[in-house]
């Protein structure tokens, strides 16, 4: 399965970089997955790292929202390269990259 | 710089260059993976958000103790939520924190989210989480072999007029 | 003289405008029925009830002022009751606006009194609110 | 002397109306600001007012949730207006706003069609529409326009309610939005005058098997509370759509909760108790007519989200 971009949006202020991004997956929880009769499938681990270094990490549940949202923040710099992947349930992935601005 | 500030950095080196838990990842479905599948419980047919025993069993699972202290551990969350698809969560603290967990009685599973905090990292985390009913969410942060946690009732109704 | 070109002005407006609105103008003859008495399964029986049902219910539909209660046109409960009859069928399957069966278990005798009320409210309804929407309007009939 | 009559007024009739080319919306406007200042009134202050204004309202959600002083642009935002509550989540949401995609998606739809193109050189237009067109003598509102670009280029015409259509109007609006447009409704003849009369008539009347008008629950019930939903202003109804509605959202298998307002106001009709128009029908249109020109001078702020 082709996995879609995270959304990332980061912002350096005063040595703290404040990250929110918005990873693009249905989360279907078991509930959903029987009523839409699809199969159930969330992300189950994401995590972001800044120069191979993690910054965030999250193992995750099929409680997180639709397209999951996540804002969190880290000592880093302007110009910090984030990278952020994710891993299914089905064992798709996906890395996404930004810049903090 | 004074003596004690200094062995503490000494010692905070020392600890990171055996454990370098900001290089090593952690996913908790493989160290934990029981923690992720026990439920809170149910009353006829729907979960009881009455109950705490699953969000207790679940903290057990994780961290071996469902004891915590109460405070230095804030947990945003609104008091009634536009719509229980999208449910609006922050967690923050000022303490060094380890772990950071997130629980709640509304779903069938009790376990939302485990952060891995690195060294020396924020404890800031924003997400967006589903209830499916009128139920409890509980922040767990793991500091100095302690658990500290804050807890709010955010109440879900089947929301939105028309279509 | 002033004052009268204003008059045949406006005049010639009014005639206008309310030449462009009798679409949503009323409808004389419904102002003088009795609901409870035309819908009423005793005196009338099934078949007759229904066939006031159908008559309303058709000028409410070109009015677009037919009623849907949870899902439920008013039209399928006529079509429901319909087919119950030509069943011989003691309750009355509703069919919801997505082709959806629902739950309820309503005899025929309910389902059709309440499909000629629907009905004939509707009409009854539309006519007095040519009269008193204004009454909504703040800066026209609204006050507070 | 009944010709001279007869005469005289038709030159007044034309004078008037090519001395005062906007005259056609006198009463329109005026309509207008006593909406503006009955609802300015009523939020003043909700607290000290609530005899007046909302009897059934708890001293909970009048003194902790409801602020003062809301101003006649506050409210395009509709009931997060007056929701202090509401509008914390509002805010948290928009952070990151879960349309984001899908203006993408609508630049995509609209930069890869000529007929589009052709059709809509100038984007920016979601705060003009809909108009009403004295060459056919009836509205076009942006669904229809879209929709009949379409089909004289041979294309297949868009769903009205959602999907592609609300992604290209949720780019063509976002456009607008940028572009710092406002709400910019017209009545600039007679029929389109007649045509805001009915409108407004519709939005007025009591319908279905519940007897409500679109004004009871969004005029005299603005403010109050139905169970669990904060009943929404007429005023800034119509500012910001296509939306992204967490319900819609949640619906859908791919989460695309973006809908345009014919769905939303289908919606509400449904909620009367009565089957709605048809989101090209005449009374659809002349209902959005009314609506969108309630809402003139406010800032166009779609896509949003909303419950």
């Amino acid at each position: 399965m082709a996995t879609k971009k995270t959304r990332i949006k980061a912002k350096a202020k005063n040595g703290i970089v404040t990250v929110m991004a918005l990873a693009k997956h249905p989360m279907y929880s078991g509930a959903e997955a029987k009523k839409l009769k699809v199969k159930q499938n969330f992300i189950t681990y994401l995590k972001a790292e800044v120069s191979g270094k993690i910054v965030y990490e999250v193992t995750s549940s099929q409680f997180f929202s639709k397209n999951p949202y996540l804002k969190f923040k880290y000592k880093g710099n302007k110009g910090d390269e984030i990278v952020i992947s994710w891993v299914d349930l089905l064992g798709n992935k996906n890395t996404s990259k930004s810049k903090a601005k | 710089m004074n003596r004690r500030k200094f062995i503490s950095i000494g010692l905070g080196v020392f600890v990171a260059a055996i454990i370098p838990s900001s290089l090593s990842a952690v996913n908790f479905r493989d160290t934990k993976p029981k923690a992720w599948s026990l439920m809170n419980p149910l009353k006829g047919k729907k979960v009881d958000a009455s109950s705490l025993n699953g969000i207790n069993s679940a903290m057990k699972e994780l961290y071996g103790t469902s004891t915590v202290i109460e405070g230095k551990v804030k947990l945003k969350a609104p008091d009634i939520a536009e719509n229980g698809a999208l449910v609006p969560i922050t967690i923050s603290s000022d303490l060094n924190a380890k772990t950071v967990a997130l629980f709640q009685n509304a779903n069938p599973e009790a376990t939302v989210a485990v952060f891995n905090v690195p060294a020396n990292g924020i404890v800031y985390y924003s997400l967006r989480i589903k209830m499916g009913q009128t139920g409890t969410v509980t922040a767990v942060v793991e500091s100095g072999g302690k658990l500290y946690s804050a807890t709010r009732v955010v109440k879900v109704t089947k929301g939105g007029c028309g279509g | 003289m002033n004052k009268l070109y204003t008059i045949t002005f406006a005049t010639a407006i009014a005639l206008m405008t309310s030449g462009c609105v009798g679409g949503s103008g009323s409808t004389p003859d419904v102002a003088s029925l009795d609901v409870q008495n035309e819908c009423n399964v005793k005196t009338h029986g099934v078949e007759g009830v229904l066939a006031t049902a159908k008559k309303y219910n058709a000028i409410a539909q070109s009015k677009g002022l037919e009623f849907r209660r949870l899902g439920v046109n008013n039209s399928a409960y006529i079509s429901a009751v319909e087919k119950a009859l030509k069943d011989g069928s003691k309750t009355v399957q509703l069919i919801d606006v997505k082709k959806k069966k629902t739950k309820d278990k309503f005899t025929p005798e309910y389902a059709v009194q309440r499909s000629c009320k629907f009905a004939i409210s509707a009409l009854i309804q539309g006519n007095e609110a040519v009269n008193t929407w204004r009454l909504a309007v703040p800066g026209d009939g609204f006050k507070y | 002397m009944l010709s001279k009559i007869i005469k005289s007024s038709i030159i007044v009739a034309l004078a008037s109306t090519a001395m005062y080319g906007s005259s056609f919306n006198v009463q329109a406007e005026k309509d207008r600001k006593a909406l503006i200042k009955y609802f300015e009134d009523k939020f003043a202050d909700p607290d000290k007012n609530r005899n007046r204004f909302f009897p059934y309202s708890t001293d909970d959600e009048l003194k902790n949730n409801m602020p003062k002083n809301v101003k006649f642009e506050d409210f395009a935002i509709g009931n997060y207006a007056w929701s202090i509550q509401g509008k914390e989540q509002y805010d948290e949401i928009n952070e990151m706003p879960p349309y984001e995609d899908y203006i993408d998606i609508g630049e995509e739809i609209y930069t890869s069609s000529k007929v589009l193109q052709g059709c809509f050189p100038d984007v920016t237009i979601g705060g003009d529409y809909p108009y009403f067109s004295d060459k056919r003598g009836e509205i076009v509102t942006l669904g229809v326009a879209i929709n009949e670009c379409l089909t004289a280029g041979k294309q297949k015409p868009f769903n009205m309610k959602k999907g592609k259509m609300a992604h290209l109007q949720a780019y063509m609006v976002f456009q607008t939005r940028e572009a710092g447009k406002k709400t910019n409704i017209k009545i600039s003849s007679q029929a389109a005058s007649d045509a805001y009369e009915r409108g407004k008539e519709y939005y007025y009347s009591q319908k279905g098997y519940l007897k409500l008008s679109c004004a009871s629950c969004h005029v005299q019930g603005a403010g109050a509370r139905v169970r669990n939903e904060n009943l929404s202003q007429l005023l800034g109804h119509t500012t910001h759509w296509p939306a992204f509605r967490l319900k819609w959202g949640g619906k859908n298998v791919n989460g695309d909760g973006l809908g345009t307002v014919e769905r939303r106001v289908q919606g509400c009709i449904k909620d009367e108790g009565q089957v709605p128009p048809s989101v090209t029908s005449n009374e659809m249109k002349e209902l959005l007519y009314f609506m969108t020109y309630m809402s003139n001078d406010l800032n166009v702020d779609g896509p949003d989200i909303r419950k």
